[in-house]
């Protein structure tokens, strides 16, 4: 067969939402790609020009679809910096622990999609019902399955159910039993190792220079985690292990989100203990000052930042957002080529794609 | 062109015994939800799904207990919330929120906001229909006037002025024991108002008790945890046409006649004073709507925690 | 004994987190020291504090600026490019990062509104690419010597600029 | 009483109604007319025509059964492949959703079928024509006993097993067909794939019944099956029994072998451009083909209708036949599927090899006359 180029997008299974893989292909060999994207783009950057400050929040939820509350939480996050605001010690710590679920959720929803685009029907379906638990705490906390708009300037919606701290904690308890049966599935499986191992390599300097962040970079060797190294909240006072692996293929991901899944777990144990009582919330401003400020949170893809230009009025004048994936798939021809195209999906499938913050 | 190399650290494939595993692995999965218990799903038709006390869905609207300030409608970021005027059998000329499904982002804001528990996310959620038209919900098909609030909100009990009632006399101040209260008197119509200083007041109440014309009452009010702004009154402008008292869904404005502003008209009969609006900011929710209705540019909403700076600087404020 | 372990851990990474601390004050010393004899007066503002280090600097020595942090100080990680339209001109505000110090770095760079144009740092970090074509598509900024400045999100034959302010949202 | 016997009693029962009206039109109406109603009594109930009838009769009965079977085979599949991961199956049409897969084929067959404007359309066309009607003649070959077989005459097909083979490798061609007539990349590769998979994996998966046709001594499946009455051929011939069930996995493009209809990489495969019912056609097809692989393993490898004979010879062949379906499907629910060039791997350089020794072992044992 001679060199052809073949769509993979935008409506084809592998894609995950909606963007388009271009690969040039030799018989099965891939020897070039061209990622296009901009097909989900909604102009959120103009929207949130348009909006007051609490009427921005619930938006920031649809960035991702996978995990909506680390994008609503990093907005809180950046207009308090901006506003200089004090939030209460118990808010900092239900925050923790919603992102840590939050955190569980999306790797789940990604090992999911994963194990579907494997052809793994079983581990698909395995792991959105564990998510499902997730889910239905979160849905006691802020009433949402999915776009939870649960943080708030200033804090947290509202404190935590009766009965939470028990559920939460069952659930927990659950779910780490439940993450070694799913072991069997992947790690002890020769056909899982033989797609993923070797597959995908992006070596850590590309890694770095690229601009890769998050799971996929600490699957390249950098322990780099902003949980530990640059602390937002109360992570300092929390002890838990970022997680990397030297392997630098689609098998060391796979590693860093199954470990990185128990340390979530460690985590939300450690906030519901050591959670204090008091308020959540406190008043939210109605204007924000002038100046800029940044926040910087970690994503379960990566680094997520939103920058925020105030110019005292009560909507932000500018408020910029970087999604890790947008950098990511910018990475996509340093990761495929060279492999088949069976290893398209694999590779893709390994950086948890979410076209919602992507494309903004 | 970059290519990359295969690894060699690449096992030898062998499919005895690491195949084996997955397979035992739902072979006990099947064991286990077949004599162990049901599989997950639920069949949703028939079995209904139970949605936690905080579910977002569709909203109800209690009338009784909006005041139809429409701070809803200003909050809601997707404008999918509209004031519609109903003449009520019982509550009369009122305004009452709908709720437009189609653009409904369930994001909760406009229950948050509510300065009086008056609307609230119910758990349910089946909307679906086969037109735009069939899901855009006006106030009526909302309507259920005394739903329980699940969450209250915190309320605190504070000392409102009915200002019609004030004869002036400053009893309250000297009863109250922070001397929080602070009688002003309104330039040109020879009134006083009792001013209290939230920051002070301690919320004890014996104005209420000791009042002797009952002109303070203590009145519950949520705490809403949005910031809000509150009026500016420059009463230079004021032609004392009431609007701003009408559009008022918490009777913060009162008018007060000014004497001494009568005219005589040519044929001897005298004219009703003029009147100027007077403020009773304890009362305030900061839903702008009187500044809306002005139509002489003498209100202005500003930021409470601006309104403190502009205090301090002098500006004055009723 | 878990206590143990937990308490060990607790305070070796107090003392990793002092000595980056330590690291991270001796990068922005030797920034503070270094950085205006290199670049010159075209470096209009430096100003670091708790590992933030906030610079403004003349478009013209951009990429000098960039190449230098990053060789020297080595800022290997360009988080974001942001784009600001004030009006009157335009802003670009780059955030750098260095893993080995866990630190972070603002260059404002300011450009003309009629002349929209600036050097790519691309050649620098291979993440720009797409940063430098998302601000090429949303705001018009044209930067020179980049790769494959093309649009980004918005179709190629798109003929406005959505987020310079003059660019009216229709508002229902 | 066999499938011949039955199938000409009610061949001839029906001719018998038929003819007594045509006798009586031919009693009925003068002269010529009807001496030729006569006639044609006579011709209908002559030997040639009631065998030519009788075989269509038999053929459709075999057919009915067998697309039984296959509605059978997917509902297990729907079925049990829910049960791995935690979920119902169809549930509500017929009982536990038997006739699920009915809904589903009338829903194909209402929907509108679509053909690409650029595609080849002769081509086009035949291909799932002559993919369907390829499987289902290798439905005619499989007895369900020495009794339930398509026969002329009670005499059985000679060299039946060699026959089914023979039509199980038609399917490569009209697969490669229908990748290349859709004129879509997608379908190319993976009509590329399928067939390169499938004639790779013709080799061990003949290598493999080779020695049963060894041990047996004959290529029918009556006499293969008989000479299993006392041992398996699964038990001596385990090397050969595993590398056919692998290689039957890779004909009939299940998971962990899937690779021509990837959907996760070629959305699906070389079906992609199909639509309404010709893509019904096959997706029924893959599942005949299923059917089909499981009873020949169940015939050539596990002893076909021996059994204790409480329970009838047919009753026996098709559970054995659904057992070696559960291990397809056990396999699809818990292994991802692999890659092109791992499958070629794993057929040239570990199936053939492990087939030879099988061959050798067999060779071994008949030699030494254990058989």
């Amino acid at each position: 067969m001679a060199e052809m180029w073949i769509n993979m997008g935008p409506q084809h299974p592998m894609t995950h939402g909606l963007w388009n893989l271009r690969i040039k292909v030799d018989g099965e060999i891939i020897v070039d790609a061209v990622p296009e994207i901009g097909y989900l783009h909604r102009g959120m950057e103009k929207i949130f020009e348009h909006r007051t400050y609490p009427q921005i929040g619930p938006i920031t939820d649809r960035l991702c679809y996978g995990s909506s509350f680390t994008w609503n939480h990093l907005y809180c996050l950046t207009i308090e910096n901006l506003m200089k605001l004090e939030i209460p010690e118990r808010a900092k710590y239900i925050r923790v622990m919603v992102i840590e679920m939050q955190r569980i959720a999306s790797h789940l929803m990604w090992i999911a999609a994963y194990a579907a685009d494997l052809g793994l029907l079983a581990g698909f379906l395995w792991a959105m019902r564990e998510r499902e638990i997730f889910l239905d705490l979160m849905q006691a906390l802020s009433g949402s399955r999915l776009t939870y708009n649960y943080a708030r300037i200033g804090g947290v919606a509202a404190d935590l159910p009766s009965d939470f701290e028990r559920d939460a904690l069952r659930a927990v308890n659950y779910f780490e039993k439940k993450l070694e049966e799913y072991e069997a599935l992947y790690r002890d499986s020769k056909i899982f190792l033989m797609r993923n191992q070797g597959i995908g390599v992006l070596s850590k300097e590309d890694a770095i220079n690229r601009g890769v962040t998050g799971p996929t970079l600490r699957a390249s060797g950098v322990k780099y985690d902003i949980r530990k190294d640059q602390p937002y909240e109360v992570y300092e006072e929390i002890d838990f292990e970022p997680q990397s692996s030297p392997d630098c293929d689609c098998y060391g991901r796979y590693v860093v989100r199954m470990n990185e899944m128990r340390e979530s777990c460690k985590i939300i144990r450690q906030a519901l203990s050591k959670m204090p009582q008091g308020p959540v919330r406190v008043k939210t401003p109605l204007i924000g000052p002038q100046g800029d400020a940044i926040g910087r949170v970690e994503d379960p893809r990566g680094e997520g930042i939103m920058y925020v230009i105030g110019d005292g009025s009560e909507k932000p004048y500018r408020l910029k957002v970087r999604s890790p994936l947008f950098v990511i798939l910018s990475a996509a021809r340093q990761m495929l080529v060279g492999y088949k195209i069976a290893d398209v999906v694999a590779i893709m499938g390994s950086i948890d794609v979410c076209m919602g913050e992507t494309d903004k | 062109m970059q290519v990359n190399s295969e690894p060699a650290k690449r096992e030898k494939v062998s499919f005895t015994g690491l195949v084996l595993k997955p397979m035992w692995a739902t072979l006990v999965q099947v064991v286990r939800n077949s004599f162990r218990g049901k599989p997950n799903t639920v069949l949703y038709p028939r079995e209904r799904l139970t949605v936690p006390p905080r579910y977002r869905g569709k909203h109800v609207l209690s009338f009784t207990r909006c005041i139809g300030c429409g701070q809803c409608v200003k909050i809601c970021p997707n404008d999918c919330m509209w004031m519609k005027k109903i003449n009520d059998p019982d509550l009369g000329k009122i305004e009452r929120p709908g709720v437009d499904y189609s653009r409904c982002l369930f994001c909760g804001l406009c229950v948050e906001i509510c300065p009086t528990d008056a609307i609230l996310m119910t758990g349910e959620y089946e909307l679906s229909a086969y037109d735009r038209k069939e899901i855009c919900f006006e106030p009526e098909e909302l309507r259920a006037d005394d739903f329980p609030v699940r969450e209250p909100k915190e309320s605190t009990l504070l000392p409102a002025l009915d200002f019609d009632r004030c004869k002036g006399k400053e009893e309250c101040a000297k009863i109250c024991p922070v001397h929080c209260i602070e009688i002003v008197e309104i330039e040109k119509t020879g009134r006083k108002k009792p001013e209290i200083d939230l920051s002070v007041c301690t919320l004890c109440g014996k104005c209420a008790e000791l009042c002797p014309e009952k002109a303070f009452e203590m009145k519950e009010k949520l705490i809403v945890m949005f910031e809000r702004p509150l009026p500016v009154f420059d009463p230079a402008e004021c032609t004392g046409c009431g609007a701003c008292s009408r559009a008022c869904p918490s009777d913060v404005v009162y008018m007060v006649e000014m004497p001494g502003t009568e005219k005589t008209k040519p044929d001897g009969r005298k004219t009703k004073p003029k009147k100027l609006a007077v403020f009773v900011l304890e009362k305030c929710i900061g839903c702008g709507r009187c500044a809306d209705a002005c139509k002489f540019d003498c209100l202005k909403m500003v930021p409470e925690s601006q309104l403190r700076e502009s205090e301090k600087e002098g500006v004055r404020v009723e | 004994m878990i206590d143990l372990e937990t308490e060990l851990r607790s305070r070796i990474d107090g003392l990793k987190r002092k000595i980056v601390r330590k690291a991270v004050a001796t990068c922005e010393r030797r920034i503070e020291r270094e950085l205006p004899e290199k670049i010159g007066k075209e470096l209009s503002e430096l100003h670091a504090e708790k590992g933030f280090i906030r610079m403004r600097v003349e478009r013209s020595s951009i990429l000098k600026l960039c190449r230098l942090l990053k060789d020297s100080y080595k800022f290997n990680h360009l988080s974001l490019i942001t784009t600001v339209d004030w009006d009157d001109r335009f802003e670009l505000v780059y955030h750098l990062f260095s893993y080995p110090y866990n630190c972070a770095a603002e260059i404002k760079v300011e450009i003309p509104r009629d002349d929209p144009k600036v050097d790519s740092v691309t050649p620098l970090w291979g993440g720009a690419n797409w940063h430098e074509r998302e601000a090429y598509d949303m705001m018009g900024i044209v930067f020179l010597n980049h790769p494959d400045l093309r649009r980004i999100l918005l179709p190629q034959e798109y003929e406005y600029f959505p987020l310079r302010k003059d660019f009216k949202m229709e508002l229902e | 009483m066999d499938l011949w016997g039955i199938s000409y009693e009610l061949t001839s029962f029906l001719i018998d109604i038929i003819n007594f009206f045509i006798y009586g039109l031919g009693w009925l109406l003068p002269g010529v007319l009807g001496d030729a109603f006569n006639g044609l009594g006579d011709w209908l109930a002559s030997t040639g025509v009631l065998n030519i009838l009788t075989m269509i009769v038999e053929a459709l009965i075999v057919l009915i059964v067998a697309i039984l079977n296959v509605i059978t085979l997917i509902w297990i599949d729907r079925k049990l492949l829910a049960r791995m991961w935690d979920s119902r199956g169809p549930f509500y049409v017929g009982p536990l959703g038997y006739f699920q897969n009915i809904a589903d084929g009338l829903k194909l067959f209402l929907k509108q079928v679509i053909t690409p404007s650029k595609a080849d359309k002769l081509s086009y066309h035949v291909a799932p024509v002559v993919f369907i009607g390829s499987s289902i003649l290798i439905l005619a070959v499989i007895p369900l006993s020495p009794g339930f077989a398509l026969s002329y005459e009670r005499a059985p097909i000679p060299g039946g097993v060699l026959f089914a083979f023979a039509i199980f490798a038609i399917a490569p061609f009209s697969i490669l067909v229908a990748g290349w007539a859709q004129n879509n990349k997608y379908t190319l590769i993976g009509g590329m794939r399928s067939a390169a998979q499938m004639m790779s994996y013709e080799i061990p998966l003949l290598l493999s019944i080779a020695s049963v046709f060894l041990l047996a001594g004959s290529f029918n499946f009556g006499d293969v099956v008989e000479a299993q009455a006392n041992i398996w051929f699964a038990i001596p011939l385990f090397i050969g029994f595993v590398v056919f069930l692998v290689c039957i996995v890779a004909e009939i493009e299940r998971i962990p072998f899937d690779l021509p209809e990837a959907e996760a990489e070629l959305v699906e495969g070389w079906t992609t451009e199909y639509s309404g019912m010709r893509f019904g056609f096959f997706l029924m097809t893959q599942y005949i083909r299923g059917y089909a692989g499981c009873a020949i393993a169940a015939a050539l490898f596990l002893g076909g209708w021996h059994g204790p004979s409480i329970i009838p010879d047919e009753i026996w062949f098709l559970s054995k036949a659904y057992i070696v379906f559960l291990i397809f499907v056990w396999m699809r629910a818990s292994l991802p599927r692999i890659r092109t060039d791992q499958i070629l791997d794993l057929g040239w350089k570990r199936l053939l090899p492990l087939a030879m020794i099988n061959l050798i072992i067999a060779v071994a044992m008949k030699t030494s006359g254990w058989f």
